[in-house]
């Protein structure tokens, strides 16, 4: 119950500072933290626009997708805190129910017959199912050092002690800011500050979500993010005490946030061409991951 | 009760063969309903304890026919009972449309009710002599059903395609019989039983894997699976429904009996089947992805979703050779119930093909576009069930891949090296045959569905009728049932797999085995998942009550006039794709480039091909076609010819022995220095 | 006495091989009738009229006279040109035919058998070879059935050679073969002389499956 | 009666040649039709019993008889309705029906010889009524046909002949020379083992021209090609089983000798190269009749290697044989409707027969069923046993190529029968297609359930008689 909140809390001023950081790093002075929240409130009180090409799933979509990625976050633990539920497995319906919502805003970018969301479209469920395998054998990988099969059980025993361990941490943190990254299409696989839609992933998807949809959308988008940084955070919270876990949470969310304004402002986009093969890479990675703790369990012989 | 059946076949039958060709569907419709009815009535009752046996005296030359119904064949019965009443329910609407066909709608009719039969009698008998006869009668029947417009060249290729696959797969199956024969001297299915038991285990290993050739052959894995793309789009679509629904399932239960009879090196043959079966999903469902015909792309879906069933039977069989209880309950379960569930959501899937062909006649998907607006129905059939075979939530498709991903977890704990290495490949296999599924489906609907139609089809394209879309509902209900109530169906499937577990009946709500117990909260939380999508379409209407909602062009991004002509097109929707994929893929490009500065007509078009299919098919004929040529010149009209081969005989039969004795005695004598 | 008929009838063999013309084959034949007459007679142990009748009936009247006439009449009624078209030129049958000889020669000389003649075992398998080669390297259709009738005169001689105790049964039979067959074989060579223009044995190639 | 019924045969046959009235002539034919099917059902009363010293009726003859009577009746039915239809001189339908009558006589007779001599002058026989039955429509095809049989057969029997003399030379080593099968098996022990080989060896390719085997079979081909349709349905069953029976009586003595393995390969290279030789011209040929004679050299192939691996397999060889006359017989029936509704018989100008005549492309589907031997055909039981028999004669490799070349030629006869049933042809004139009577297929069905039933629900009597046949074998 802990987290969703502590989600929903963070999520709030997420995006706003990533949005701080670039302005900072580009020197401008730029918009206040709540600035998007603003926005979102903004569109929640809009009316709505619809292009006559669509049809019912162009409306349910964006409902759908909100919907998944708030059911995703029921599952996330905070530390040695259940979340709403925890169950074995439960990380494959994480997985699984945002595979939903990924579905539906999909075909909803295809329902509006344009050939630039059908382009968004494609990629994203390409990149998607490149960033699948990753997920899973990381998570994968901390079942099989842990000996669970939910996210709660493997976080709350998941105490890294050797130096080993720590590089494991390191890996994972650096694989699922990646998959974050991607899931919420940013840098450096997709920049949502491009002026060309031929070069846009997720944001030509939404070109005519209006209103009330998009505000769902873009809600969606912000608790995705509050949801891996709290997954990532579970990873060094461990089974502290409630006391020092609360403030570390946020010290990592917020440094996360940070982080991701940096790259955004630092780096450029990856050559759409190249995108695969770096998502792929993800996964060898995560692989040397599960190497790695066949080395801890010394399951070589 | 077997008596009771046969004679109602045969009245049926008579019947069919005299009324006039709209009562013969209404016959056909109801016996298959009656046949059903009885057929589940006594798998219910084995399915929950008590099954059926009765012993029929054969003759001298194949020995005893015992009939037995136990839980394993029940429940597949009772999977085949269901998708075959919903095919017949269908078909018999679908077939409205061909009613001047008077022959082949009796023919078609006919072999319905006898495949129906065949694949009961499959399904319960233990003999294998009768097994086989049955078997052949199955693919005779399929064949009749697949041919039915018969004008078509294409259309009989892909029924000869598979007649002869199946017979291949018939040799396979007889050498096996055969060989448990020649050493028990006795066909029925206990004879392999004691097969196993006097033989070694290396014996029982070879003899299993013989029969598994022939049955992969049957129900299509990677490489046994080139017959299906061709046979289903060339079959009326509820006999692709059965087909893929019900027909390449029996090579399943062919597989799982002759688990439960022989005794064999499970773990080996479990990695063997696992690996097959990963090779299998990945390779079909990839081949499906770059698919333009709808139905061939449902095809090689259906050899993806056999390689997932396979995968379950694998961890099965692995956790029967490691002991590891959990392991082979989950695998098996999970099997069992991806049968099932494959069976449900692949024939609604060609059923609403069906519906698509017969509205706009065509299966292109790059012809189609924009039915959702036509069709509704239809549209929204298929859009759930393309939903459950993702295995996405809510639907029954994710409940089977989660028990399954439940084995392959549960196995970690007891692994070695090798088997961590064998789970991370299967999880990885797995997961990508998920994200491609879903590449695929979204394809394949939106391009069919969503948008614009992409060509103006020359007739009003009408959504189908009530009584076609019904069976097609029933389906779609029992698909939710699942979903939402996953642990009824669990419950049933005790005996079944407690038959493989060679243990007493146990109860999945006492026992806490880690996916199973989570299957309740599963279900509660689809159930919190609907609600929650709910209750935000309410807030919405409420929110924006007395809002302007307009509607609009698409916005074209500055283009003000767009076609539908520029739509994404279902090639390039999947182009990236394929080419990161080129290397495994076979795909024929032609082109015409833009050359000019005012460009004249350019066009693009891509023909995939199965790369094994020109391995194992096209290289064989040829070399056959060769092998052949070289001795056509034998019968050359010329009488002396003929007469001399003769001569040629009986001097050879003469010459040859004595020539060799020479040498003989030449190489002894050679030695001997 | 009987070697010296035998040793005939292979010279006989060796003659038909070069003879360049058609009448050449058929008093060949008519000799050879002749010669089978005199072999068989001179074989008898004792006479019994029977017994002699059915020879006589079978070498002198039919393998003599009957069917050399018959032959004659049909390459007569057929107007076939008169030169013996053989595929190879003379001399190399010639040869051949003599290797053919030789090897029966030394195949019967390998077989220890009391029961077997061997003269008359060589005569018959080398009069048998011959007329199977007789028919594989001539063109005529016609010389086909002489080449028949030269192994039927072969199987005669074998069955002398096997022993005199033949049943009559199975010289019955074999008279009836012998003719049944060139009735029948005289029959179609006729309309196969209407249908066709001249009597070659390229005209029958037409029913073949490549 | 045995007496009686080849000469009254033989004098029906003479009439009928003489006579040129129609109903007179059909008046006979039925007389014979009876007087087959008395026969039949008199031997059934004197089984195993020996008549004129050189018949005797045993399992083996009598099984056969019966199978010949039944398809003779077929035969005459579909005579009568070819010659009909084909507005025929009455001379040459005289000759048609003596040929017919003197063919069937011959080959029962051949069936119940003791004697190896008999069965070979009614080989004889059987070769001129043949001929006069391939020549019948006398233009050039059917005269170059008829030469090449006559010719082949000729070499044949002189073939067989020369294996006669082979075998009383090795019969004198045994102070005998009684040549029929029942004194040769009294001294089966001190017959000469190097004579018998030759004498089989030559009987062997001999007969090979009747049964259809490699070497001799080539003739044959061209005979059921160019005989009338119900003609060539004799030629391509029941005369082949008469080949068949010569080499089985001689074969059951052979087995009984030392030379019997050396025997048994030699059936095998014949068979195995027949059954190859049968699937590369099914895989060519475009002439449907050809297709079905090759077809049949195939089942021959088949049910002499039954016969060689022993065993079950002797019993399914017989099973085998029996099962195919009617089968192949029925078909060759069903060729002569589709001949009258496409007038052609080449595979290019057939086609969509389903559309045209529904009864009768049942009759073709379910004759392609058997003759591939699927389940649950009555053939499938018999080529089952005989791959068992392989089995278990440990010949694995043989029966691995065999099985191959099965496929190919299922593959091959499924790629043209389907053609002819249910692929359209482009250029086809519907207005002259004949509508054909669908009790015209009656026989067929019969002869084909008949087919099926024996084969999966065979008789006990049925099953005694093939024992019986076979019991002579070493087991």
């Amino acid at each position: 119950m802990l987290t969703i909140i502590l989600i929903l809390f963070t999520s709030l001023f997420f995006t706003g500072i990533i949005l701080r950081t670039k302005s900072i790093a580009s020197g401008r002075k730029g918009p206040g933290i709540f600035q998007p929240v603003k926005d979102v409130i903004r569109l929640f009180r809009k009316g709505a626009i619809y292009s006559e090409t669509t049809s019912i799933i162009f409306r349910i979509a964006p409902v759908i997708y909100f919907s998944t990625v708030v059911m995703a976050c029921l599952v996330i633990p905070f530390g040695s805190e259940k979340g709403v539920v925890s169950f074995d497995g439960d990380f494959i319906f994480f997985a699984y129910v945002l595979a939903l919502g990924k579905f539906f805003s999909i075909i909803s970018a295809m329902d509006t017959g344009s050939s630039f969301e059908g382009m968004g479209a494609s990629r994203e469920a390409l990149y998607s199912m490149f960033a699948e395998p990753a997920f899973f054998i990381l998570i994968g990988s901390f079942a099989l050092f842990t000996g669970n099969t939910s996210f709660h059980a493997i976080f709350s025993s998941l105490h890294l002690g050797s130096s080993i361990t720590y590089t494991l941490g390191g890996l994972a943190a650096f694989v699922l800011i990646m998959i974050a990254m991607i899931e919420n299409s940013r840098m450096p696989v997709d920049d949502p500050k491009t002026h060309l839609e031929l070069t846009m992933i997720h944001e030509v998807m939404i070109l005519d979500n209006s209103g009330f949809d998009l505000g769902l959308i873009l809600t969606a988008g912000f608790i995705k993010f509050a949801m891996y940084g709290a997954i990532i955070a579970d990873f060094f919270i461990g089974s502290l005490a409630l006391s020092l876990a609360l403030p570390l949470f946020l010290l990592i969310q917020f440094t996360y946030a940070v982080l991701v304004g940096i790259v955004e402002s630092f780096m450029a986009r990856f050559r759409m061409s190249h995108n695969p093969q770096f998502i792929l890479a993800l996964s060898s990675v995560s692989f040397l991951i599960f190497l790695g703790v066949l080395l801890v369990l010394e399951k070589f012989v | 009760m077997i008596n009771v059946l046969i004679i109602i076949l045969l009245v049926a039958i008579v019947a069919i063969l005299l009324v006039n060709t709209k009562s013969q569907g209404i016959i056909a419709v109801s016996t298959v309903i009656v046949i059903a009815l009885l057929s589940s009535y006594v798998s219910i009752k084995a399915l929950f304890g008590s099954s059926y046996e009765v012993i029929f005296t054969g003759t001298v030359i194949f020995g005893k026919v015992p009939v037995i119904v136990d839980a394993l064949s029940a429940w597949f019965i009772l999977t085949i009972n269901f998708t075959i009443i919903t095919g017949a329910l269908y078909g018999f609407n679908y077939m409205k449309k061909y009613r001047e066909k008077k022959n082949e709608i009796t023919f078609h009719s006919i072999a319905y009710l006898l495949i129906y039969i065949a694949l009961l009698g499959i399904c319960s008998v233990q003999n294998g002599f009768i097994f086989l006869l049955l078997w052949e009668l199955m693919a005779l029947s399929a064949f009749i059903l697949v041919i039915f417009e018969h004008e078509k060249p294409d259309t009989i290729k892909a029924g000869l395609n598979y007649l002869v696959q199946s017979h291949f797969s018939i040799v396979f199956i007889m050498l096996g019989f055969i060989y448990v024969a020649f050493k028990t001297g006795n066909f029925d299915f206990d004879a392999i039983a004691d097969f196993s038991r006097q033989q070694s285990v290396m014996a029982g290993t070879a003899l299993f894997l013989t029969f598994f050739i022939g049955f992969a052959i049957k129900s299509g894995f990677v490489p046994f699976h080139t017959w299906l793309p061709y046979a289903h789009p060339a079959a009326p679509s509820h006999v692709s429904g059965i087909m893929s629904g019900v027909l390449i399932k029996i090579g399943i239960y062919g597989m799982l009996r002759m688990l439960l009879l022989i005794k064999m090196d499970y773990t080996t043959v479990g990695y063997i089947i696992l690996f097959m079966s990963i090779v299998t999903g990945i390779y079909g469902v990839m081949l499906a992805t770059i698919q333009h015909n709808l139905k061939k792309l449902l095809a090689y879906h259906s050899v993806e979703n056999i390689g997932i069933i396979g995968i379950g039977i694998g961890i099965g069989c692995i956790g029967l050779g490691t002991a590891n209880k959990w392991m082979a309950i989950l695998g098996f379960t999970g099997a069992l119930l991806h049968t099932l569930n494959h069976s449900l959501f692949k024939s609604l899937l060609f059923y609403s093909a069906g519906n698509v062909y017969q509205a706009a006649h065509t299966l292109n998907v790059e012809k189609l576009g924009g039915l959702i607006k036509k069709m509704p129905h239809t549209a929204i059939l298929f859009l759930l069930a393309a939903v459950a075979i993702c295995g996405l939530p809510p639907l029954n498709g994710f409940i089977s891949e989660f028990l399954i991903y439940g084995g392959l977890y549960n196995w970690l704990y007891s692994a070695d090296l090798i088997s961590l290495i064998a789970i991370v490949f299967s999880v990885g296999g797995l997961v990508l045959i998920g994200g491609l599924a879903l590449l695929c489906f979204t394809k394949a609907f939106s391009i069919v569905f969503l948008g614009n139609s992409r060509e103006n089809h020359h007739e009003e394209i009408i959504e189908t009728g009530f009584w076609q879309l019904f069976p097609m509902y029933m389906t779609l209900s029992l698909m939710v049932i699942i979903g939402l109530f996953p642990n009824m169906f669990i419950n049933a499937l005790q005996r079944p797999v407690s038959l493989f577990t060679h243990d007493t009946v146990f109860n999945f709500n006492l026992i806490k085995v880690g996916a199973i117990d989570s299957l309740q909260t599963i279900s509660w939380l689809f159930g919190g998942l609907i609600i929650f999508v709910l209750a935000i379409i309410g807030l919405r209407k409420i929110v924006s009550r007395k809002k302007i909602i307009e509607t609009g062009p698409t916005w074209g991004c500055g283009y003000s006039n767009a076609t539908s002509k520029m739509q994404y097109t279902a090639s390039s929707y999947v182009r990236s794709y394929s080419k990161v994929a080129k290397p495994v893929l076979d795909i024929e490009k032609r082109e015409v480039e833009v050359v000019k500065i005012f460009p004249t007509e350019k066009h693009y078009e891509t023909d995939p091909y199965d790369k094994i299919e020109r391995i194992f098919i096209d290289y064989p004929l040829k070399l056959v076609n060769k092998i052949t040529d070289l001795f056509a010149f034998l019968q050359n009209g010329r009488l002396q010819a003929y007469i001399l081969y003769g001569i040629i005989f009986i001097s050879s039969v003469i010459i040859i022995p004595v020539v060799f004795d020479k040498i003989a005695a030449i190489l002894h004598f050679l030695n001997n220095l | 006495m009987t070697n010296v008929l035998l040793i005939i009838f292979i010279i006989s063999l060796l003659y038909v091989t070069i003879g360049n013309r058609i009448i050449t084959y058929v008093r060949v034949l008519a000799l050879q009738g002749v010669l089978l007459f005199g072999v068989t007679f001179l074989q008898l142990h004792e006479i019994q009229t029977w017994n002699l009748v059915l020879i006589l009936l079978e070498t002198v009247v039919f393998k003599a006279v009957a069917v050399p006439m018959f032959l004659s009449y049909l390459i007569r009624r057929n107007k076939i040109t008169r030169e013996t078209e053989p595929y190879l030129p003379h001399f190399i049958s010639l040869i051949i035919v003599t290797i053919i000889v030789v090897i029966t020669v030394l195949l019967a000389n390998s077989i220890k058998d009391t029961y077997l003649d061997k003269i008359f075992f060589i005569v018959s398998l080398s009069t048998l070879f011959t007329g199977l080669y007789f028919i594989a390297t001539r063109k005529k259709i016609i010389t086909h059935v002489m080449g028949y009738l030269m192994i039927e005169n072969g199987v005669f001689v074998l069955s002398l050679a096997v022993g005199n105790e033949m049943p009559n049964l199975v010289n019955l039979g074999i008279m009836l073969d012998v003719f049944a067959s060139v009735l029948i074989l005289g029959i179609f060579l006729n309309k196969i002389g209407d249908v066709f223009k001249d009597v070659d044995v390229d005209q029958l190639t037409n029913l073949k499956d490549y | 009666m045995t007496l009686i019924y080849l000469i009254s045969a033989f004098v029906i046959a003479g009439l009928i040649f003489l006579n040129r009235n129609t109903v007179l002539n059909y008046i006979l034919v039925v007389l014979f039709g009876i007087l087959q099917t008395g026969f039949a059902v008199y031997a059934c009363f004197n089984y195993k019993n020996t008549f004129l010293q050189y018949f005797s009726f045993d399992s083996l003859g009598l099984l056969l008889l019966l199978t010949l009577s039944v398809v003779s009746i077929a035969a005459l039915i579909h005579s009568y309705l070819y010659i009909k239809r084909h507005d025929e001189t009455p001379q040459s339908r005289a000759i048609y029906f003596a040929a017919i009558v003197t063919l069937l006589t011959s080959i029962s007779a051949a069936y119940l010889a003791n004697h190896i001599a008999v069965i070979w002058i009614f080989t004889e026989l059987t070769t001129l009524s043949a001929s006069m039955l391939i020549y019948h429509h006398r233009n050039k095809l059917s005269l170059e046909g008829t030469w090449k049989y006559v010719f082949i057969c000729a070499i044949s029997i002189t073939f067989v002949f020369i294996g006669i003399l082979f075998l009383s030379l090795s019969l004198q080593h045994a102070g005998s020379t009684d040549l029929s099968f029942a004194n040769l098996m009294a001294h089966k022990d001190q017959l000469n083992p190097f004579w018998l080989k030759l004498a089989f060896l030559f009987i062997f390719t001999g007969f090979t021209a009747k049964l259809g085997l490699v070497p001799m079979y080539t003739a044959g081909i061209d005979a059921k090609d160019k005989a009338p349709a119900p003609a060539g349905a004799l030629l391509s069953s029941v005369l082949m089983n008469m080949g068949f029976v010569a080499i089985f009586r001689l074969y059951v003595i052979i087995s009984h000798t030392s030379i019997f393995h050396w025997a048994n390969l030699i059936i095998f290279i014949a068979a195995f190269l027949s059954i190859f030789v049968a699937t590369v011209y099914m895989t060519k040929v475009i002439n449907i009749k050809r297709m079905f004679a090759y077809s049949s050299i195939e089942h021959m192939g088949i049910v002499m290697l039954g016969l060689a691996a022993g065993g079950i397999g002797c019993y399914a060889a017989v099973l085998h044989i029996i099962l195919h006359t009617f089968v192949k017989s029925s078909i060759f029936f069903q060729y002569n409707q589709v001949y009258r509704t496409f007038q052609s018989k080449s595979l290019t100008h057939v086609g969509n027969y389903f559309k045209y005549n529904p009864t009768g492309a049942i009759v073709l589907l379910i004759g392609f069923i058997s003759a591939t031997a699927m389940p649950p055909s009555g053939l499938f039981v018999s080529e089952f046993l005989i791959f068992k028999s392989l089995f278990d004669a440990n010949y694995i490799i043989l029966l691995i190529l065999v099985l191959i070349l099965l496929t190919i030629v299922i593959y091959a006869f499924g790629k043209n029968i389907f053609k002819i049933l249910f692929l359209p042809v482009a250029d086809i004139d519907e207005s002259n297609i004949p509508k054909i009577n669908p009790w015209e297929s009656l026989s067929q069905y019969i002869l084909l359930s008949a087919a099926i039933w024996l084969g999966l629900n065979p008789p006990a009597v049925f099953v005694q008689l093939i024992q019986d046949a076979v019991n002579f074998l070493p087991k």
